[in-house]
This record gives structure tokens, sequence and C-alpha cells, in this order.
């Protein structure tokens, strides 16, 4: 085994890691650079709990090499908020009350932020539904969370809305 | 829904801790790191049932970054369970010494400086089993000839309940129609997102602080005390987050135990966390039943008798075992008057995981049967499934004989709601139905399990020179929002808004004593507490208020957002921070402390209050695949006065979804004693695209026992789902499903069944 | 616990099959891992090199012509399949059938090359992609060969390809006309792998009868399985519902499935026969449209 | 035909009803009385609780019609 240099983005700032390669994403964001809201909750890439977004794009963070995400954004759910400011899928989630134990919402959040940005005007429920498919939530029934992302998607947490 | 009378109380509001969790901020035990911490990991056994000769670590300990291994002989070994006063009942040692009960048993435990140094070193523990014959069905397990799983336990019967009220055999004389059925009940985990974890931590002033994902401080302060050899107050458990319970979390297990064990032996941090997998091999899961019911009715359907033999899976171990076996009996009779009523309970001890408490707490499985049960009986006799159960449902004041009574009952108004609900779906098409099932459930369980002298809840409000009240709870939030409820509760009996609120709870240290989150035991127990508690630091203010503003004696003075006004003129008075300001000063700087406490008094055996519920499951049948497709779930639900509007709904969904997976998704097959999907490919819950939209229908009660009139709500609304769910499929197709959770793969054999005896399906 | 093993990480395909040729049994190779680090943590893969090919932008490729058809460069994640405006008009059921893979999460990072080298006879590309008559190019430092995918799997978890080799592309022939291929896969929860699952490609004749079919099993067998009986039994004919269902019972007869808890071997036949009945008609009546 | 309980000699109307009698009552005695017709009370009432068909009920009721024949 031979350790590797790693140099990522996240959260909009610059990471050098030097590493064993065998070391996933979210040991990583977790164990190396601190960023504790991304959760594992299953070995089997099942849950979802550590989803986040590299290059914009959903991942779980348990099934992915770190070294595989060399030169590559990361954005954790501690990236989503801006200058105290809560991203408006957070500020939907506390309205609808779509978490309880709160430990899969970090990754819930990130795959609904994901979804809404390749998706802002989805057709129907069944589709917010499939969005989230990948994560597991043990508390809610995911209905408060449906319509969370629902409530964000028909623009009711946009600028002066 | 009515006007509001309240300020705070049933009104949308962000939980207290919800901004914590949306920003990733809240920190579980999962994520508790210490300086110097070491990581554990659990030597468990590969066999169902075996005699350990001997366990040798030495090649584990030579290995580099080991620090520790322990076994049972470095323990005390105390069998310990959570029914203390009943000490063969206390059953379960941790870390056992002689033997292994079940597959995944705890054999020995690593202390290393990285998790993965700590599994490689389990590979090098040299454990000598002598492997015994073991019995994983509770069937062959009852036999005279099977294995012996305890010492002296004959037939491996665990424990047997009795409950009985009423002349049943003259009650079945009496009967125009008798009808039997035998069922059979699977096992479910309470699968929490976070897996068992804890961290321990002993320090040279000789206290152990345990961080851990527990449903109850206290209960973990006290039975770690008592395996480890402390007094109580050297141990101070915290658990400010904990990701999910489900009523997995309360009875002690290996990764605090383990934890402690190995801190204590080299006083620096331990961390433990289980892996998923272990988290479904070895730690406790809801009870599997076997039930067979007679029921004997007039053919009008006015209910005469009813018996009921039950036999469940225990397991290895008690735990909270005994509990269900009595709860299920007990709930099998709601929400129902019965004349005469006999169940009889037997637990029968097995070389599997044990089975114990799980959300719902043996009621899911006794609903299942009753309520299939008397749909049958309607369609035998060509009633009404509304009806039938309208002529027998319980009311406000019914006594169940010996058990209970009954203060507050909407389960009149829910079966007409829900009956306006069905009308209104009209005519469904082909192969869709809808089916019922009424119940209820207990509103904080009476079940002093050690005979623990503190009150069953307790609260301490301190009131700050800033107007910040400090509310202290041994209540523990699991995610079901406790602390919210309290928080608003306090807000509204103080008069202030719930912005003025600090909670503090999860920590023994600092926290009064309460049993803690099980039995929905929170909202009226631990709401009780905080309100007088409350009302205790109100009436100090007020009493500074009167005799600063000197009214005449008559008139009444009141807090009610945050303004101390004269009741009659409510435009006098002066704002509550300023009052505090005074009342502080006139006290030397004291606070105002007051303070609250809840024990239950003459309210039976079981609980001080009950919920009600009918829920209505409308779900499509593909007869030629046997696909089962829930389309609607709606509920007419009675929890009294609604606290927490936004939490309460929450909490009904939530349970709906785990009461759907046990329906007809979450199965626990054990081969050989080994359980055959202990990972989440295998063990399926519930994802978002097959969750159906549940409707809520509250219907407003009001609990006289309950604070402000509020009841459980979460608990109870996970034992009908699966029985409403057989129903709709036995009204789309005819077919009686006598076991769950109901598979595909068992309806399209039904149907084979049906064909084969000339029924039309 | 994943073993320790030593990372490579090479800049083209050239490159890649240099570190196979030299490495061969003692390496592995990693794209999207999704499959392959759940084994890998389970200890069920150890290995002392690790190739990562996931950065390999001369494989994340999608083209298509009339003549040659499809190719699918083997770095393609499922996602670009699924969201491919090209794919969703020509090859309709390979957007569907990557519409319900595991999650978005897994489609974001997952990719086909993976997918199908990882041989697990529950997949869902293999049994579309093997009615779509798709076939792999394999490359070695030796050089290039085509094998059509259905000659693809020997065995279960077992792939042709020998230690040096890398699948680099997936080839589906341009849709012939009058056929239609459909796809349907039993499971409890939405995009859960299939209990059983079966594609069905049928092509309409002149004089309307079927001139042509494939029909291919998944998790049905070790391997994603054609039942060529089944396919016989079909063409030739005009379609009815009598033939769709003597279809269906043929292909249960074929399978070779096996039970688990999931499902007995007895339920995964009568699925298979409802499976094949249903898929055979729709794929039919879509066919006489087209 | 009627017959009554071996132990307590309560009166029921046919030999089901009678065994049902006897494993409801439950008590030591009525226990007891399996046991000495080489029964085991407990097998038995596994065996009618968990197979349909009350098997254990008939056994028991023919026994008892037969010791009272007897």
């Amino acid at each position: 085994m031979e350790k590797q240099l790693l140099r990522f983005n996240v959260n909009d700032q610059e990471y050098e890691l030097f590493i064993n390669p065998k070391t996933l994403l979210v040991e990583a964001l977790r164990d190396h650079l601190g960023f504790a809201g991304t959760k594992r909750g299953c070995d089997t890439a099942s849950c979802g709990v550590c989803t986040v977004m590299v290059n914009g794009m959903a991942v779980k963070g348990c099934s992915v090499l770190a070294v595989q995400v060399n030169g590559m954004n990361i954005t954790t759910v501690e990236g989503l908020e801006k200058d105290g400011k809560l991203d408006p899928v957070q500020a939907a989630f506390l309205d609808e009350g779509a978490y309880q134990c709160g430990f899969c919402t970090s990754g819930m959040i990130m795959s609904a932020r994901a979804f809404l940005n390749e998706t802002p005007a989805p057709k129907d429920a069944m589709e917010i539904r499939r969005g989230i498919e990948g994560n597991l939530c043990r508390c809610t029934g995911y209905n408060s969370i449906v319509r969370a992302i629902d409530a964000v998607a028909k623009g009711k947490y946009r600028e002066g809305a | 829904m009515t006007a509001n009378k309240y300020s705070v109380l049933n009104t949308r509001v962000h939980n207290v801790d919800g901004y914590a969790k949306v920003t990733g901020r809240a920190t579980y035990t999962f994520d508790v790191k210490l300086p110097g911490m070491l990581y554990g990991k659990i030597l468990r056994s590969p066999h169902p049932h075996a005699r350990i000769i001997s366990i040798d670590p030495t090649e584990a300990l030579k290995l580099p970054g080991v620090k520790a291994v322990v076994t049972g002989k470095d323990t005390l070994g105390v069998k310990q369970g959570i029914w203390r006063r009943y000490p063969e009942l206390c059953d379960e040692q941790i870390l056992t010494i002689e033997k292994v009960r079940y597959i995944g048993e705890p054999v020995a435990a690593v202390a290393a400086i990285t998790e993965e140094i700590a599994e490689q070193a389990l590979d090098l523990i040299d454990v000598l089993y002598e492997v015994l014959p073991f019995v994983d069905d509770p069937m062959e397990a009852i036999k005279k000839e099977a294995p012996m799983i305890h010492e002296g336990v004959e037939r491996n019967v665990n424990v047997t309940r009795h409950i009985e009220w009423g002349d049943v055999e003259e009650a079945f004389e009496e009967a125009e129609y008798v009808r039997e059925d035998w069922f059979k009940l699977g096992g479910q985990a309470h699968m929490c997102m976070e897996t068992r974890a804890t961290v321990a931590s002993y320090t040279s002033d000789k206290k152990l602080t345990v961080y851990t994902s527990t449903q109850s401080p206290y209960y973990h302060q006290a039975l770690l005390a008592g395996v480890l050899g402390l007094r109580e107050s050297d141990i101070r458990v915290i658990a400010h987050y904990v990701g999910g319970g489900f009523g997995g979390k309360f009875e002690l297990d290996a990764s605090q135990f383990c934890a402690s064990v190995l801190s204590m032996k080299l006083s620096k941090p331990v961390k433990i966390v289980f892996t998923r997998e272990e988290d479904f091999i070895a730690t406790k899961r809801r009870t599997p039943m076997f039930y067979y019911v007679r029921t004997g009715v007039k053919k009008d359907g006015t209910f005469c008798a009813r018996e009921a033999r039950v036999f469940t899976n225990g397991g290895a171990y008690t735990g909270m075992g005994a509990t269900a076996l009595y709860l299920t009996g007990f709930f099998h009779s709601f929400p129902y008057k019965w004349k005469a009523y006999r169940y009889d309970g037997y637990r029968v001890y097995t070389n599997s995981l044990p089975s114990s408490s799980m959300r719902g707490f043996g009621a899911p499985q006794a609903m299942f049967c009753s309520e299939q049960q008397i749909d049958w009986i309607a369609a035998d006799l060509g009633l009404d499934m509304i009806e039938i159960r309208r002529k027998n449902a319980h009311t406000t004041g019914y006594e169940v004989p010996g058990q209970a009574t009954i203060g507050s009952c909407g389960l009149g108004q829910c079966l007409d709601r829900i009956e306006e609900w069905i009308k209104a779906r009209g005519t469904l098409p082909k192969n869709r139905a809808i089916g019922i099932s009424a119940a209820g459930f207990m509103t904080g369980g009476i079940f002093n399990w050690f005979d623990s002298p503190y009150s069953f809840s307790s609260a301490v409000v301190t009131i700050n020179y800033d107007g910040v009240v400090e509310l202290h709870v041994g209540a523990q939030d699991i995610g079901q929002g406790s602390n919210t409820t309290l928080a608003m509760i306090c807000a509204e009996a103080l008069g202030v808004k719930l912005e003025n609120i600090k909670v503090h709870s999860g920590d023994t240290d600092h926290c009064p004593a309460d049993l803690g989150a099980w039995g929905s035991r929170q909202t009226l127990m631990a709401g009780n507490a905080v309100k007088m508690a409350a009302e205790d630091a109100k009436k100090q203010l007020l009493e500074f208020a009167s005799a600063k503003f000197g009214y005449n004696i008559i008139y009444d003075l009141d807090i009610k957002d945050n303004w101390v006004h004269n009741v009659a003129r409510p435009e006098r008075g002066m704002h509550y921070a300023d009052l505090v300001k005074e009342a502080l000063r006139g006290k030397d700087g004291q606070r105002i402390i007051g303070r609250g406490h809840y024990t239950p008094h003459r309210k039976g055996m079981i609980s001080p209050a009950y919920s009600y519920m009918v829920q209505a499951v409308e779900a499509e049948i593909d007869a030629e695949t046997g696909k089962l497709s829930i389309i609607h779930c709606t509920t007419a639900h009675d929890c009294g006065q609604p606290i927490n509007t936004l939490g309460l709904i929450g909490q009904l969904e939530g349970a709906a979804s785990m009461a759907v997976g046990y329906g007809c998704l979450e199965n626990m097959p054990v081969e050989d004693g080994k359980v055959m999907n202990p990972n989440l490919v295998d063990y399926k819950i519930i994802r978002a695209p097959n969750m159906p939209e549940c409707e809520i229908i509250e219907i407003d009660t009001f609990e006289p026992e309950g604070p402000y009139g509020a009841k459980e709500a979460g608990e109870g609304l996970t034992n009908p789902t699966a029985a409403a769910l057989g129903n709709a499929i036995f009204h789309a197709t005819g077919l009686r499903m006598k076991q769950a959770p109901i598979m595909p793969e068992m309806i399209v054999n039904a149907f084979k069944e049906k064909k084969k005896e000339g029924g039309t399906p | 616990m994943i073993h320790d093993f030593t990372y490579l990480r090479p800049g083209n395909v050239k490159e890649a099959l240099a570190m196979l040729a030299q490495h061969r049994d003692g390496a592995k190779i990693i794209c999207g891992g999704q499959s392959l680090l759940i084994i890998m943590r389970q200890g069920l893969v150890v290995t002392e090199y690790l190739i990562d090919i996931k950065g390999l932008d001369e494989l994340n490729t999608l083209t298509y012509e009339p003549r040659a058809g499809l190719k699918i460069g083997a770095t393609t994640t499922h996602r670009t399949i699924e969201k491919s405006l090209l794919i969703k008009e020509k090859y309709p059921v390979l957007a569907a059938m990557e519409e319900k893979l595991a999650s978005i999460q897994v489609r974001n990072w997952g990719t086909i090359g993976g997918n199908l080298a990882h041989a697990d006879a529950a997949g869902d590309p293999a049994p579309v992609l093997i009615a779509l008559n798709a076939a792999v190019t394999i490359a070695s430092s030796a050089g290039v060969r085509s094998v059509p995918l259905e000659e693809f799997y020997p065995g279960l978890f077992e792939t042709v390809l020998s230690p040096d080799e890398l699948v680099t592309e997936v080839l589906v022939p341009p849709p012939p006309a009058h056929t239609a291929t459909v796809y349907q896969k039993f499971n409890l929860l939405e995009s859960d792998q299939g209990i059983v699952a079966v594609a069905v490609s049928l092509s309409v004749g002149d004089k309307g009868v079927c001139r042509d079919a494939r029909v291919v099993l998944g998790n049905a067998a070790p391997i994603p399985m054609r039942v060529k009986n089944t396919e016989r039994l079909l063409i030739g004919s005009k379609l009815n519902e009598e033939i769709f269902a003597k279809a269906g019972d043929t292909a249960a007869e074929e399978a070779d499935p096996v039970a688990d808890i999931h499902a007995s071997e007895d339920y995964r036949r009568h699925l298979i026969a409802a499976l094949t009945k249903r898929m055979t008609k729709e794929a039919w009546e879509q066919a006489c449209q087209a | 035909m009627s017959l009554k309980c071996p132990v307590c000699g309560k009166l029921k109307k046919d030999p089901v009803d009678c065994a049902r009698h006897m494993f409801g009552t439950g008590d030591k005695p009525h226990k007891a009385w399996f046991e000495t017709q080489g029964l085991s009370y407990i097998d038995l009432l596994l065996s009618q609780a968990t197979e349909p068909g009350n098997k254990a009920y008939i056994e028991v009721g023919e026994l008892i019609a037969r010791t009272q024949q007897g």
C-alpha cells in the first residue's frame, strides 16, 4: 500500500490529504476533515445517509473511493447554508417537520438539493419520491419530506416569494 | 378543528432541535470523538448454542495497536435484565461466561487505536467452543427432549402470562356464533438509522461518562451501575441526539457494556459502534408469535367472549419480552367490551436473537389477529364491518375489568369519520378494496421495571434574570420531538413564548431522573411534570406581581404571551421580562425555580390513559403475481388535545410507514439460528415511492389525566395497519391471510389453495 | 474492512491495458465501484492492485450511427444512459430500465461497463441488452475482440474476460424495423433488483407473423438466460393470448431458478410465466404499431 | 353427549367442550389430571394453539369420554 495525494474542494475550500487509497469519500470527509454532518448507516450502499454532492451530483460517500474524486468539487450539508442563510431545502424541511431523529436528514437534504437542481419542476409527487428513493428514513414515512421538496419546487422559498 | 384556545399548544412550530438537524450540526453518539479515544470491536459467537471452554487473547494482544481484550471473566458476571424485581428474568450477562445462546452473542471485546486494528484483532482471539445441540423454533424448544437453553428452565418456558375476566365458558354458551382461527406473526427489526453506539470514558476521578444512543439515560445509568459495581451517581449518561429508538434502545446493549468495561480497564475513552449487520443479528426484535383465537358473538354482532392462546419466540433472553407477552394479551381485547375474556401467553426461549419491545409493544401482533377475525365474523354473519365494531366499542368511563379505566375515548367518532371517508371513496375498481382496523394504545406504561425510587417523570424550571427559562427534563428526545412538545407545554403553562424556553435533556448529571422514552410515556407523564414545574415557577412570579401591583386580592393575575396582567383588566400589567428582573432583585439574585413530577396513582396496571384510532387501508392486489399496492392509508385518530401539530402528523405518518413494513415487507427469517437477511439489501424497509399518502383525521377529545387533555400519538398507530391491510385483501379477494408479513407469494399460494377447495377467489 | 491495495490510475486505455498485462490476476479494475466496494468491504475480494478507470474519458462516450448502431463507452454512467435523449428515442427500453436501476446516487456514479463485468445474474442491463442483441468490445494489450453479450457469461459471477482484458464498450445494433423490446422485473420495492426479470424483443414480419423473438430472463438462472424454446414457440405465427400464455409456461419450464429468502423456486417459475406472458403481449402490441 | 369434568365435575355439553373447559381453567388440579393420564398439558396446549384443527381438544375429549364410559 502506498499513500495517495488527494486534492479536492469541499464546500468551496481547497483541501489536500495524503491518505490510504482505500479510504472512502465519507471517511475522508468525516474522519480526516471533520464534516460530521454526513453520516454512515450501512455497508451496502443502501441507506443514503452518507449522500453528498460530487460536481453537483448526488453520490453515496460510502461507495466512492476518496481518491476517485481527486480534483472535484464536493458539497456536504455543511456547505448548503450561505452566510447564515439556510438553503431553501433546509428551510422547507424545518417548516414541514421533514425530520425526526435527524440521522438521515443530512443525506436526505443533499439528495433533495441535487434532485431539485436537476429537476426544478418535478411533474408530480412520484417524481419527487423517486428522487429520494436512495435515502432511507425510519421516522417520518417520507411524506413530510415530499411536501418540503414540493414546496421548494413550487417556489415558496424563492427570493421575495 | 375547533378554534385554538392556546397561544403555543396546537400551533405549527419548528422543533427546538430542528435547526441543528437540518444543518448537520446535531452531534450523535456516532459523531462523538474524545482526546485519546480508542476503538472497540466485539467478538461474537458463530454458534447458536455452545459452551465456552476457553478464550485465549494472546495473539490478539500481540497485534500492534491493540490495547486490551476483555471477556466475561473480566466482568462481575452479573446476570442483568430490566425486570430487576424478578431475578429469574435477569438472565443476560452481555459478555457471557459459560455459554453462548444465539449467533452473534458477545464473547469478547477488543480496544485498539483504530477500528481496523480492533477488527483484525478479533480474528486472533482463540475461542474453544463445545458446540451444543440448539433449537431455534419455539414449538420444538418447548418439547421434553429439547435442549435446555437456560439451566433449570423446564421446557424452555421463560414466562407465562394469564389474563381473565368474566365467566368465559358461560359467555361462550350464550354465543350464537363461534369462530376459531390460528395466526403466525413474524419478527421485525427496529432498524434505527443510527446503529447502537457508545463512547465510554472512565476518568481518574473514578467517574464513568457514557455517551450512548439511548431511549432512557436514567435506565442505562442504573443498569450500568448494577453490572459494573458502581454507584448510579458515579455514572453520567449523555445522549444529546439519538438516531432513532422504536423500543430497541432502553435495554443494556453490548456497545454500552463492553465500551464501559474496556474504558474502566484502560482509563481511556473507548468507542464502539455496531455495524448494520451487528445491529440486525445481535440486538433485539419485535416478538414473533403464534396466536390461537376463539371468539363467540351473538347473531347481531354483540361480542360475548374471547379466548386467546399465544406462544412467542422469545429468543435467547428475556429482555422486555415478558412485558410484550402481557401487553399482547391485554391489547388483544382492545378496543372492545368483552363480557368475558381469557388469555394465556407462553414465552419460549430459543437459540435465536432475543425478542423484545418494539413500537406497539405486542399490540400489532394482537390486532392483526383480532381485527381480521372480526371482519371474517362480520362476513360470516352478513354484518357491516363498521357496525359490528361500533356495537362493541370502548366508551369513555368503561372499565376493562381489573385492568384499566378509560378516561376518554373517541373511538365512536373515529368510526363515524372513517365510515364517511369510505363512502366518499365510492365504488372501487376490481381487485381493489378498503379494509379497516380499530385500535387503542396506552399513554404511559405503568411498569416500574426495577422499582425505581424516583418519580416516573420529573422536571425543573429555572427562570434566569433575562427571562430565559431553563427547562431540565429527564425525558429523552429520540426523534419523536419530546423536547419540543415539553417546551411548548412549559411555555403555555408559564405564559411565555416558545423562544423563551431552553430545553436541557439527555444528561443524567444535570437532568432529573425520568424513566425515559418508552410506552408512550413522554407527553402525558413528562408533560404533567413540566406543567407542574412551570405552574410552580409562575406562582412564584405572580406572588411578586401581586405584591407589586397591590391590586385588590379579588383580582386574579395571569401571564400570557409574555404579558403579566390583571385578568379582569388585561391592559393593566407589565412585560414578563421586566417582572422577572424585579423579582430576582427582590430575592437577592436567586433564580426562580419551579419543580414538577408525575407518578400515576390508582390508574390500573397498564396506563393512566388510552388513545384510540381507526385506520382504513385501500389496497390493490395483482391476483396473478400477488403484488400488493397500498393506495391510501387514512386514519381517524383520538390523541386527546394535540400539542405539537406538526410533530403529531409526523409521528402518525412515521408509525404508518413502520406498520406497512410490518404488514407486507419486513421479516427476519432465521435458519439454523442465523438471521438470513442481516443487511439493508435483503431486509426491506419501505422507501419513498412505495409509501402511501396518509390522511389524518383528528378527533378532539379531552383526557382528564393528560396535560391539557393530551394523550399518546405515534406508537399506537403501529397497531392497526397490518390488520387493515389483511382486511383489504379479504374484501378484494376473499382470501383470509393468517400470517404476517403478508408476502405476494403467500397471496398466490392462498389463491391456489382456494381454487383447490373449489372456492371462487 | 477493505484490505490494503496499491492504487493505480492510468491516464488512458493503453496504460490501463499495460497495467493489466503486467499484474494480471494481481489486479482488479474499479470503475464506479458501486458493487465492487461492497464486496471488497465484505472481504470477498482482496486485490494487490486496484486499477481505477473511472476517469478514462475516452470510454465515457455515447454515439449512434444508423448502420453501426449504438456505441456506449464502458465508463458511461447509468444516469447518462437514462437521461440520453438519443437513447430515449432509439432504445426507450434501455432508458426505462435504467430509471429503475438502484437509486439516483448509484446511477450517478455506477457505470455500464462495471455493471456488465460484475456479472450479477440479477443485474438489470444484461437481460435488456441481450434482448437487443448487444455485444461487448473487449480489449487487451494484445488486441481487441467483440463478444455477443449472451456469450459473455459462462457461469455465476463469471465472465469470459481473461485477466488482462477489459470491457471497453457496448455495441447495440440499430433497432430492426417493426421491432419492440420491453422489460419488466418483479420486486417488492421499486428499483430493487428483480426477484425475477423478463426482457422480450419481438419483430413483426410481413403478413403480420412474428419474424424474430428474443426472450431473456434475469435472476432466473445462474446467468442471464435466453429461453430458446419460448422464442421458437413465438416465431412464425400470429401471436394471441393463447400463445402469450403458452410462452409464459414454456419460459417457466426452461428457467433454472433457485430458492432464496425472497422467493421459492416454484414462485419464481410462477412469476416468470406471468411476466413472460405480459411482456410478450406488450412487445407484440408495440411491434405491430412500430 | 354431555359429560362431567373429571376434575371439578362441571357438566359440559360435549367432549370437546369439556376438553376446552379443562385447558381453559388450566389451574394446578386440572393440569395435574393430564399428567395422571400420561399426557403433557403443555405439549397438547402447544399443538392446540399453533396447528389448526383442535386436534388436542378432540384427543382429550375422547379420552374423557372413554374414562367416563368405563
